[in-house]
């Protein structure tokens, strides 16, 4: 184990052990996968056990759920919030539309593979997912924390370059703003 | 006593006396269609407003007919009292299409000629509106219109996820295991 | 002393606001001087969408035009198809749309319960309401096979019949919600909080109401009494007993009044449906759905949704495929013009609460 | 309202009874275990019961089912009738509408209570329905029945004549359908083509159903005749194997196609009419000339596509009338003759030379045709009957069937007197006892085997039955007794049987010892099988065919040991019926051009 390069060490286990069990999503109904957002907060599924509520703004949060399609005018705004939030910093695609456009597939003013324009760390299965498959949602970034592999920020860190081509073929007349990380 | 007319009738009735060369349809039971010119339009819905007690409007919807380049403009409108939804309808050449402005009649047309404007292109003379209303930073034609490829659009612009390039068609193998030919004439009857 | 002029946008990311909108507003102080919504977020071309789908396609996309009520627009659908084609519905049928749609109603009242409540503050009937609203969709799940969009009502009737033991679990939930909505109604009616938040604010002046396009319970709250199903009856509300909510103000109060009142009315409606359900054919079956032409032609069908008149303009060209659907929500006149009117004067503390009075639904303004 | 309201203040402390109670919130582990019967999860699909028609990819409207091929390891039948392929689902598209159960044909797809999936890569939301998931076979729950699927099961019914009514005369017993029910029937074909494949000939079935079912009757008529000349004989005859693979046939009653075709083909009432339907592109006489003997439907099928396709063509035929076995072998209540009189006159209107009451070997050599023409195409059936075997079966009065059909259908007459016999149970046995029936007689069929071992249609055989017709199933005839003259025949000596299972092989049915029963009779009908007959072939030409079991051996383009002669119908293929003689016309003429405009170049 100690051979082992990818091993963590005991700082990285402390340190992602305090980050999966306090997910602060940000509170941005993208699409339609947000009803099923207030059925997860509330008694019957209370996502809370789990550590996940919700942050107002961007700044203070550490989950952001795409909850479905995304027009190109949200996509901007998403972009946006995604590139406000903190690190550590963690997506989430809900259902069909987000892996490859849903029932959305020929619209013209949805993004279709959401993973070209930010990267996502969980998918959830489902058209809308339900509150159960949500909270697999969250069992399933928490247990990729755990193991260090929601890297999604750093990836989109890294591969800035790619990641702005896609958006700006998407996104006409934007002077994207850059951020200092 | 003579013939009893229903609500409709009398309807179609008030409103072809009203308006000259105005032609009415009673469709079914609460609707009733008036098929009026560009320059009509106005002066009805004034009329069936004011006098007839539709005070209520319902929905501006635009239809493209494209086949025969022609946008049709749909007022509906409904009377607390009748219970009818009445249709006006006019056609406007698909050719720079515009219409007269009714947003001082019913104050909700003003959205819906936005709506409208921008998806269909129709051009609204003299209303206040901003251009932009759902979309953001169009370029192309107005989406709505029926010569707008919608899935070429998508296939120029967005990506498709890998992974699915095997997939066969049952005709064309069913036509290729059996040696099959078959005509050009027939293939638009095949299954799409 | 003159106060500092700001300009404010609200959303469309914002905890407050319903859904994903953005309302720009002009303040003196706290008070909105001027306020321009944006819509345009949730746009997914569904007008479009339905052009390159046939009739039968068109019923599973169209429960997507409003999130937190799918069922409404399938019923207005179903209603505008069956007018233009002439097809009967069987009476089995009738009442297992209405059951659908008054269940749609319950579910999307207690979803309203938490977000005015939310707005005001007031998180305990939220977790209450919408902790029971699950009950509701389960009832979904057992009839249609879905919790949120259920893909059940189709031009001719509804997709499947109930299932076996169905109508004790109804009423059983139905006797649940009843206690429960006394519980939320004490939280919420009798709270001075709400109270005070509520009274005076967000008036919809009753001579401008029929004429600004206000329908629903915003319009049954300024006294005005309509409401679809007593208008133009459908489905089988000709043949059940209930009354409109009617509440004087034109206030969040008398909305909310409104609401409080008819929630008990689509549960009475409910026991009778399940009393009163007739025997027989659920479908009048459609022709091989890939072949089902319906015949030119153009209608407007229309239902009462929770927030009020919602309808589609339905036109067939005679082809397999629709040549135009357009929706007409509450929300596009509650939304746009009526909310930019009665936020001018209003508190900016309270814009996202009046939104939720009046049920300002974005997917359904820009679909 | 006073400032300090204490009643609103105090009302809402009244949620602390809720204080201590059960709460909603579910376990984590039970969390996700309890959908609804009903739930609309995850696809799962009974591979074996599938027969990959593609209804599934077509009803979906985000495109997210695909038709696939599957690894070998899964043994997916690749018969006819079942396209190999496979849906798989994308569930980066689906939105749980399932719809394509509720149009799954044969029911094999489903829905289970399995929705919960989560995964950090996009790419593995591609599932195959029963591959991916073997254990959904026990979590189905959105599943379709015959009442609540979209399909429908059951067919537009045929108007016929009363059974009592037909026997009285020769009139037409099937009326055929109306616009509207025919639109009726073809809106329910789902266009997955399944058929064309067992079809012998290939039409493009999907196609023409479909152009009816938009009401482009003259569109579907011109399809059918892409590959078919002789379409009304088919709608009104055929075998119909179409009908069997028929994907909704799986859970109802297969789609009328025979119907169907009968319906387009009847819109042209004349001749001239298909003509002008039809309008087919006739190419430039290109110099050849092909000789075809036998105006069946082999023999016409590859004169008209010949003639169509610039060839000089010859038909020579024996008897008085074009049409081979349909025309001699079917009786007039199935076939009126106007019908085939009409077809013929199409193909006659294109370019079709035909001479009629000219046999070969009689008034013109097979040698003189064979020197005159490029190509030769034998079309000439099996017109000789077999013997039934027994003692006293050349009496009087003892007729085959074929035999007898014939004379009825060239109005001579023969009387059956009151009491028929027939011996067989194929389509020919039918005919000639629902024949003998409409003159009156008592018939009696006599087949070895169980009826639902009978080779004729069904329909046929209800037909029968409805018609008064008497079969006696297991019984095998042993000899025939003549009357005191010696001449004629009294009666019939038959055995029962019992059938015997076999390993490998179907029912033999093995005689019972001293079960021997005698019937009187009048006339016995022995209808069990034809063969060929090539003496008017010279020595030098027979030789040179290569022969099997009577029949004449080809290549797949209908091609003989001798390059210029082709060969189709009954004399070559063992399915003797008229769609599959077609077909050997129709790929003869394929071969014709090739041999000989592939020489030329």
């Amino acid at each position: 184990m100690y051979n082992d390069k990818n091993a963590q060490t005991i700082v990285d286990y402390i340190q992602n052990f305090t980050r999966k069990n306090s997910l602060f999503m940000l509170a941005y109904g993208t699409g339609c996968g947000a009803i099923e957002l207030p059925a997860t907060l509330t008694s019957r599924y209370d996502a809370e056990r789990l550590g996940v509520r919700g942050a107002a703004t961007p700044r203070q949060a550490d989950l952001l759920l795409i909850t479905g399609y995304l027009s190109t005018k949200t996509l901007k705004r998403v972009i946006r919030v995604y590139e406000q939030m903190q690190d550590p910093k963690y997506v989430i695609g809900f259902g069909s539309c987000t892996i490859n456009g849903g029932m959305y597939w020929d619209s013209y003013n949805t993004i279709k593979l959401l993973d070209k324009y930010i990267p996502v760390d969980v998918y959830i299965n489902g058209c809308m997912p339900r509150p159960e498959s949500v909270i697999s949602g969250f069992q399933e970034l928490k247990r990729l924390i755990a193991a260090g592999k929601a890297d999604g920020a750093k990836k989109y860190k890294e591969n800035l370059e790619w990641y702005r081509e896609n958006q700006k073929k998407v996104l006409k007349n934007w002077p994207l703003v850059e951020y200092n990380w | 006593m003579g013939t009893t007319y229903s609500k409709e009738e009398i309807l179609a009735q008030q409103l072809q006396t009203a308006f000259e060369h105005l032609i009415t349809e009673v469709v079914r039971k609460d609707t009733v269609f008036a098929f009026a010119t560009k320059e009509q339009v106005s002066s009805i819905l004034l009329y069936a407003k004011e006098k007839l007690g539709y005070i209520s409007f319902v929905h501006l919807s635009c239809v493209d007919w494209l086949e025969s380049g022609e946008f049709e403009l749909v007022y509906i409108i409904w009377s607390p009292e009748t219970k009818i939804n009445l249709f006006v309808k006019t056609r406007l050449d698909r050719e720079n299409p515009s219409m007269e402005n009714t947003d001082m009649i019913w104050r909700q047309i003003n959205t819906y000629q936005r709506e409208i404007r921008e998806m269909f292109g129709v051009e609204f003379p003299g209303f206040v509106g901003e251009k932009e209303f759902i979309l953001e930073d169009w370029e192309d034609a107005p989406p709505m219109r029926r010569d707008f490829d919608t899935l070429e659009y998508v296939n120029d612009t967005f990506f498709e996820r890998e992974g699915r390039e095997d997939k066969q068609d049952v005709r064309e193998r069913i036509a290729k295991r059996s040696g099959e030919e078959i005509p050009d004439f027939a293939k638009k009857y095949s299954r799409e | 002393m003159r106060e500092k002029s700001t300009t404010l946008y609200l959303g469309p990311q914002h905890p407050g606001i319903t859904g994903n909108m953005m309302v720009k507003l002009q303040l003196e102080g706290d008070t909105i001087v001027k306020a321009t919504t944006h819509v345009g977020y949730l746009h997914r071309a569904f007008e479009k969408l339905i052009e390159r789908r046939n009739w039968m396609q068109s019923t599973t996309i169209l429960c997507r035009f409003c999130v937190p009520e799918p069922d409404p627009p399938e019923a207005a659908f179903a209603l505008a198809v069956e007018q233009i084609e002439g097809r009967e519905v069987p009476e089995r049928g009738k009442y297992l749309r209405s059951l659908v749609l008054e269940l749609a109603r319950i579910q999307s009242f207690m979803l309203w319960y938490a977000g005015q409540n939310g707005s005001a503050g007031l998180y305990t009937v939220g977790q209450w309401s919408v902790g029971d609203r699950n009950y509701v969709l389960d009832l979904f799940e057992e009839l249609t096979g879905g919790r949120i969009y259920h893909m059940y009502i189709w031009p001719g009737g509804v997709r499947r019949d109930i299932p076996e033991g169905f109508e004790d679990k109804v009423l059983h939930t139905m006797d649940y919600i009843e206690k429960r909505i006394d519980d939320y109604d004490r939280m919420m009616f009798d709270s001075a909080i709400f109270q005070k938040r509520a009274q005076g604010v967000g008036i919809i002046s009753k001579e401008k109401a029929m004429e600004w396009g206000v329908v629903g319970a915003p319009l049954r709250g300024c006294g005005i009494g309509h409401d679809v199903r007593k208008d133009n009856p459908y489905d089988a509300y000709d043949k059940l007993d209930f009354q409109m909510g009617i509440f004087d103000g034109g206030d969040v109060w008398a909305r909310a009044k409104v609401r409080q009142f008819e929630i008990r009315q689509s549960i009475s409606m409910v026991r009778q449906i399940i009393q009163n359900l007739p025997k027989g054919d659920y479908l009048n079956k459609m022709p091989n759905p890939m072949k089902w032409t319906i015949p030119a032609g153009s209608a407007y069908g229309k239902v009462e949704s929770v927030r009020g008149e919602f309808g589609f303009h339905v036109v067939s060209d005679g082809s397999d495929k629709p040549r135009r659907v357009h929706a007409r929500g509450p929300a596009y006149a509650h939304g746009i013009s009526l909310l930019e009117d009665i936020l001018v004067g209003e508190n900016l503390a309270d814009v996202s609460f009046i939104m939720n009075s009046l049920g300002v639904c974005p997917p359904e303004i820009e679909r | 309202m006073s400032f300090f309201d204490l009643k609103g203040l105090l009302r809402p402390l009244t949620g602390l009874s809720q204080f201590g109670k059960n709460p909603h919130t579910k376990r984590m582990d039970v969390l996700g275990q309890d959908t609804a019967d009903r739930y609309r999860g995850f696809h799962y699909n009974d591979l074996n019961a599938c027969i990959g028609c593609g209804n599934c990819s077509t009803i979906c409207m985000n495109e997210a089912i695909d038709m696939v091929e599957l690894a070998a390891e899964f043994n997916i039948s690749q018969d006819k009738g079942n396209s190999g392929l496979r849906p798989r689902v994308d569930y980066g598209r689906c939105c749980w509408c399932a719809l394509c159960v509720d149009v799954c044909p044969t029911g094999s797809l489903n829905l289970t209570k399995e929705y919960d999936y989560v995964s950090p890569d996009a790419n593995s939301f591609l599932w195959t329905p029963g591959v991916d998931n073997p254990y959904g076979k026990d979590q189905l729950s959105f599943t379709s029945s015959v009442e609540t699927s979209l399909m429908n099961f059951e067919r537009i019914p045929m108007r016929e004549l009363e059974g009592t009514e037909r026997v009285k005369s020769f009139a037409e017993v099937v009326l055929g359908y109306n616009e509207e029910e025919a639109r009726a029937e073809a809106s329910r074909c789902i266009s997955c083509s399944l058929c064309t494949e067992v079809c012998p000939d290939h039409m493009h079935i999907p196609e023409y159903i479909n152009a009816i079912a938009k009401g482009n009757d003259d569109d579907a008529l011109r399809i059918i005749y892409d590959n078919n000349p002789l379409p009304e004989m088919c709608g009104k005859v055929c075998t119909r194997r179409c009908e069997d693979v028929c994907a909704i046939a799986v859970r109802g009653e297969a789609v009328a196609i025979r119907w169907l075709k009968r319906y387009a083909t009847e819109r042209a009432q004349t001749s001239d009419l298909i003509k002008e339907i039809v309008n087919p592109e006739i190419q430039e006489a290109n110099g050849y000339k092909v000789g075809i003997i036998g105006a069946g439907p082999s023999g016409l099928t590859a004169a008209y596509y010949l003639a169509l396709r610039g060839f000089d063509v010859t038909v020579f035929e024996a008897k008085r009338f074009g049409g081979g076995m349909t025309m001699y072998g079917i009786p007039k209540y199935r076939l009126p003759m106007d019908s085939l009189d009409k077809q013929i006159g199409y193909l006659q209107k294109i370019g079709v030379k035909i001479n009629f009451n000219t046999r070969v070997g009689t008034d013109i050599t097979f040698d003189e045709i064979y020197k005159k023409h490029d190509a030769v195409f034998i079309g000439i059936g099996f017109e000789k009957p077999w013997k039934l075997g027994v003692e006293g079966e050349d009496l009087e009065n003892s007729i085959p069937a074929v035999e007898y059909l014939r004379m009825i259908n060239n109005e001579e007459i023969f009387d059956v007197g009151k009491k028929v016999v027939v011996i067989g149970g194929g389509n020919v046995a039918i005919d000639g006892a629902r024949v003998a029936a409409r003159h009156n007689a008592e018939v009696t069929i006599l087949y070895r085997r169980r009826v639902e071992d009978m080779p004729a249609d069904w329909e046929e055989i209800e037909g029968a039955e409805d018609e008064g017709v008497h079969i006696h199933p297991q019984a095998i005839p042993v000899r025939i007794i003549a009357d005191e003259s010696g001449k004629k025949v009294k009666a019939i000596e038959y055995i029962e049987a019992e059938m015997v299972a076999e390993e490998g092989a179907r029912p033999r049915p093995v005689p019972i010892e001293g079960s021997n029963k005698i019937i009187e009779v009048d006339t016995i009908i022995g209808a069990i099988g034809q063969e060929a007959d090539y003496s008017f072939i010279s020595e030098e030409y027979v030789n040179k065919i290569e022969l099997n079991r009577g029949r004449i051996v080809t290549n797949d383009q209908q091609q003989t040991s001798d390059a210029k002669i082709f060969a189709g119908g009954d004399a070559v293929n063992r399915t003797a019926d008229a769609i599959s003689a077609i077909a050997d016309g129709f790929r003869a003429v394929k071969g014709i051009e090739a041999m000989l405009l592939k020489t030329k170049k």
